[in-house]
């Protein structure tokens, strides 16, 4: 296999995009990431794109044609792939891009993740977000995305003592972060009381335990080190990129307040990378519901089982004064959701820190970090190992 | 507009209205919903994945009460949803009925009853299942 | 890059498969694969489903984790990946595939192409077809999928002097192939007469001149060719895969009567194979209308352009007596189009003949074919070159 | 049930109502619907994609009668849908109206008349926007 390094990463604004439909998204966050590169149209060999539900959404399936397309690509006929896998659709789509270069295929590969979801209603949006998970046997039976995880909250207060306001800490996190980062949907700080007074979604889950509803678009480009090392000052290596899955089902689970896929993903991505987790300087985890970060930082070894809770609280993940900050960009949470990007604004987050551009939120001395991606309520899980040059 | 939600429901009524799930025959594991291939056995289960009737009694593993539904089955909110361990091995996720949300507890045991799951609006059509309800409670609503 | 072979392929016959879910299907189509290969679930490293629609046909996103769960190789968290390609999902999955095993990260990939189509009703399946085409700027206007095929069928009609004729010969071609094919939907000769006196769908395109909406499921075991030349007696390399694009509207290309990423997917797989279109023994292509048949059989060099109609009716591309047979198994006019599951049966069928085991429809001696998969109205195009051992 | 259908469409309402494309300042080609990178200059366009205003006017490339149609927009079939050569270069794609199907040709003369497109049925929004009647024919229909 090819070492494989990111040589460019772009990014739209998150939020509401009023003005702007999925093509334009999608073109935006390519064309920030080709730009970044330093790159033309004529090197792109392949196009991989991240997205969740654009069928439902807005009645147009083959999306990675329609990105190619409206970015000029069409005209050179590159290959181009879309990839669907929940809200881990950009995580899968960065690892198949990975292989796509790894392989010696392709030598220049964009790889994106584009979602367009406040076109639809709330009540649309809980539909659509509720396909992730099992149709027929928990959908059908009234579960929602947030019951769910709403279910393994319980779970785990009732089986390590988590509180709620525990999990909140991770919401203020957060929206610290968030407050830093300007492309991201919520840039003001909240506090404690906000979260916890907050109406309930699934209890014991409220508004502020949610992330948000969102538009958005990240890109990255990506080329074999060799080549990236003779093209960019400062490419970034993917030293790790792996995917595990689990039942789709929650029910269908030995335990519920752990994901086995963050275990596998996370365990094969650090020996695919020959580090440990100690190793690791930074992190960007999939904080779909504060309860979500908690279990990722227990499953990923960053803490042992149970102790997640009291580590957010005691500022531990924290960018300021903390030793190993998570969810620098704001995470899900506060830099926003939209599901088929999240994968890559991760990664993207990742560069700009080990490239030392992260303006206020730059972790000092920063060489290597970890990004995790979840699909649905954990059957689609992909950790990615990256590493400064 | 698309209208198939109702659609593909029928496949399964049976097992949902009988709680007929399957058992490997090489393991006797015990499978809610239905597979065709055992998770241990792979397979050396397929072909011995036999129909298995759930007695429908367990306990909560875990629940929520949804503030936010989903809007095809114009189930009223707030509802309870729960995750059963059934006492034959698998987890199943139903509503619970017949309680109020302060009295439910993790590790209460609870048994199935026969409802109306919900409609989906668009065709009117009714959907029928299981929902569970405590054992230790009198049945408040028929 | 390592070079890879097919060591198992397997369907589900394809048609009203009434009690049978897309779960059903998915898993029966890769335990036939795997049957195939004579391998077990613990050899599986990743698994690749190509399907277009499932989120809009049964409100069930996530697809390639369902299927890897309830085939029970969740318990082993393999990697999972579905692709979406409108009706090129298929092949376009398996060039991803392909790259997974090319790239020496995994060794053991099932990849399975699945569609469960007949739960929704004929306007349903028109409205979710739609969707592969321009949302926007196509079907908004009224395009249907048929319309699409049949504007290309009559400026194909102007510009060549092809007729109606030659269009129905294709499908009494494919259905005298289908017919000898158990797996196939319609197992029944049909006459020209049946073709040209049948209801318009999009004139000048009958009924008998579109592909029907079908359910079924196939799949492929990808090895690298070192291990599967130690585990199977006649593996089928693959030479050549690759992927093209095109604008995503058909009104956006110069031209109406060829398909620019056929010629482009068809010339780079045939460059890499280290082949010419003269080395082909059979081939299957992307029949999803009788016009797209005539035009991939002139975009590939099978014949030069305006020349299709003329030599299907002169019996060129039958098995029967024909030089070059095209589309065996009864092509997607016969054997059925469950859109994720094209590229993948089309492939399977190549797999069958390059390992004289196709029965009744063997083409004798056979060495070397080609298969091509188109999405929406030409937008992605994949080719594949596969050779026996 | 998802109806979204109708929601977008507002974006390109403008561009549908007023023929807006755009033209590439760098190579002065024409593209309808507008696009933000040419084709041709690719990165070397962007910024120069100007609104453009096509005049309406062109000539049938290729056609179909349709006689199944997408059931969203409550078309009454058959209709004729075209793909149309605008004299500014683009091609578009829309129905032609004020003709009968066998009168139609390659070739034929056609401009752009404002009509009604379709209703999106879950939500009884009407679309307006352009389809093309001939030069040569009286207009039969308001
Ligand atoms: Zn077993
Ligand atoms: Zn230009």
């Amino acid at each position: 296999m090819r070492d494989v390094a990111i040589v460019g990463a772009g990014t739209t604004k998150f939020g509401e995009l009023w003005n702007d439909s999925l093509r334009d998204i999608g073109i935006q966050a390519g064309f920030a990431a080709i730009q970044d590169a330093k790159i033309e149209s004529h090197d792109i060999d392949a196009l991989y794109v991240g997205n969740m539900a654009a069928g439902r959404y807005i009645a147009q399936e083959h999306v990675a044609a329609l990105i190619t397309d409206y970015s000029g690509l069409s005209s050179r006929h590159i290959s181009a792939t879309r990839v669907e896998a929940a809200c881990a659709s950009g995580g899968v789509a960065l690892h198949n891009a990975y292989l796509a270069v790894a392989s010696g295929m392709y030598d220049t590969v964009v790889v994106g993740g584009a979602e367009k979801m406040t076109d639809a209603t709330d009540a649309e949006n809980t539909e659509i977000l509720a396909a992730s998970a099992d149709a027929q046997w928990e959908t059908f039976f009234g579960a929602t995305f947030p019951a769910l995880f709403a279910m393994m909250a319980r779970a785990h207060m009732q089986e390590h003592g988590t509180t709620r306001e525990q999990m909140a800490q991770v919401a203020v996190k957060n929206h610290a972060h968030g407050a830093l980062n300007p492309n991201a949907q919520f840039q003001k700080e909240i506090d404690l009381d906000t979260v916890l007074n907050a109406g309930m979604v699934a209890d014991p889950l409220g508004v502020f335990d949610c992330s948000p509803i969102s538009d958005g678009g990240s890109a990255l480009v990506l080329m074999p080190l060799e080549k990236a090392l003779s093209h960019t000052k400062r490419p970034v290596i993917i030293r790790g990129s792996t995917i595990a899955t689990d039942t789709l089902g929650l029910h269908a689970r030995p335990k519920l307040t752990s994901m086995a896929a963050t275990k596998v993903a996370g365990q094969r991505a650090l020996t695919q990378a020959k580090k440990t987790i100690a190793d690791i300087h930074l992190a960007e985890l999939h904080d779909c519901f504060t309860i979500a970060e908690l279990i990722a930082l227990e499953d990923l070894g960053f803490v042992k089982a149970g102790e997640a809770g009291a580590a957010v609280a005691e500022g531990r993940f924290h960018l300021k004064g903390g030793q190993m900050p998570v969810n620098t960009s704001g995470g899900l949470k506060a830099r926003g959701h939209p599901c088929g990007a999240t994968g890559i604004a991760q990664v993207v987050e990742a560069v700009f820190q080990l490239q030392g551009r992260a303006g206020a939120r730059q972790v000092k001395g920063a060489t290597t970090a970890l990004t995790h991606n979840v699909g649905g309520s954990g059957a689609t899980v992909t950790v990615h190992v990256l590493e400064a040059t | 507009m698309v209208q198939t939600e109702g659609i593909r429901y029928w496949r399964d009524m049976r097992a949902r209205y009988n709680l007929i799930g399957r058992r490997c025959g090489k393991c006797s594991r015990v499978y809610f919903p239905a597979r065709s291939i055992c998770l241990d056995c792979h397979r050396h289960s397929i072909g011995k994945m036999d129909p298995y009737k759930l007695q429908g009694r367990g306990t909560v593993s875990t629940f929520t009460i949804v503030h936010d539904g989903d809007p095809r089955f114009g189930v009223q909110v707030p509802y309870i949803l729960a995750l059963i361990q059934m006492e034959e091995g698998p987890r199943m996720t139903a509503q619970l009925v017949d309680i109020d949300p302060p009295q439910v507890t993790i590790g209460m045991r609870v048994h199935t009853v026969f409802r109306k799951i919900g409609t989906v609006h668009t065709e009117g059509v009714i959907h029928y299942g299981y929902k569970f309800a405590p054992d230790s409670m009198p049945h408040l609503r028929a």
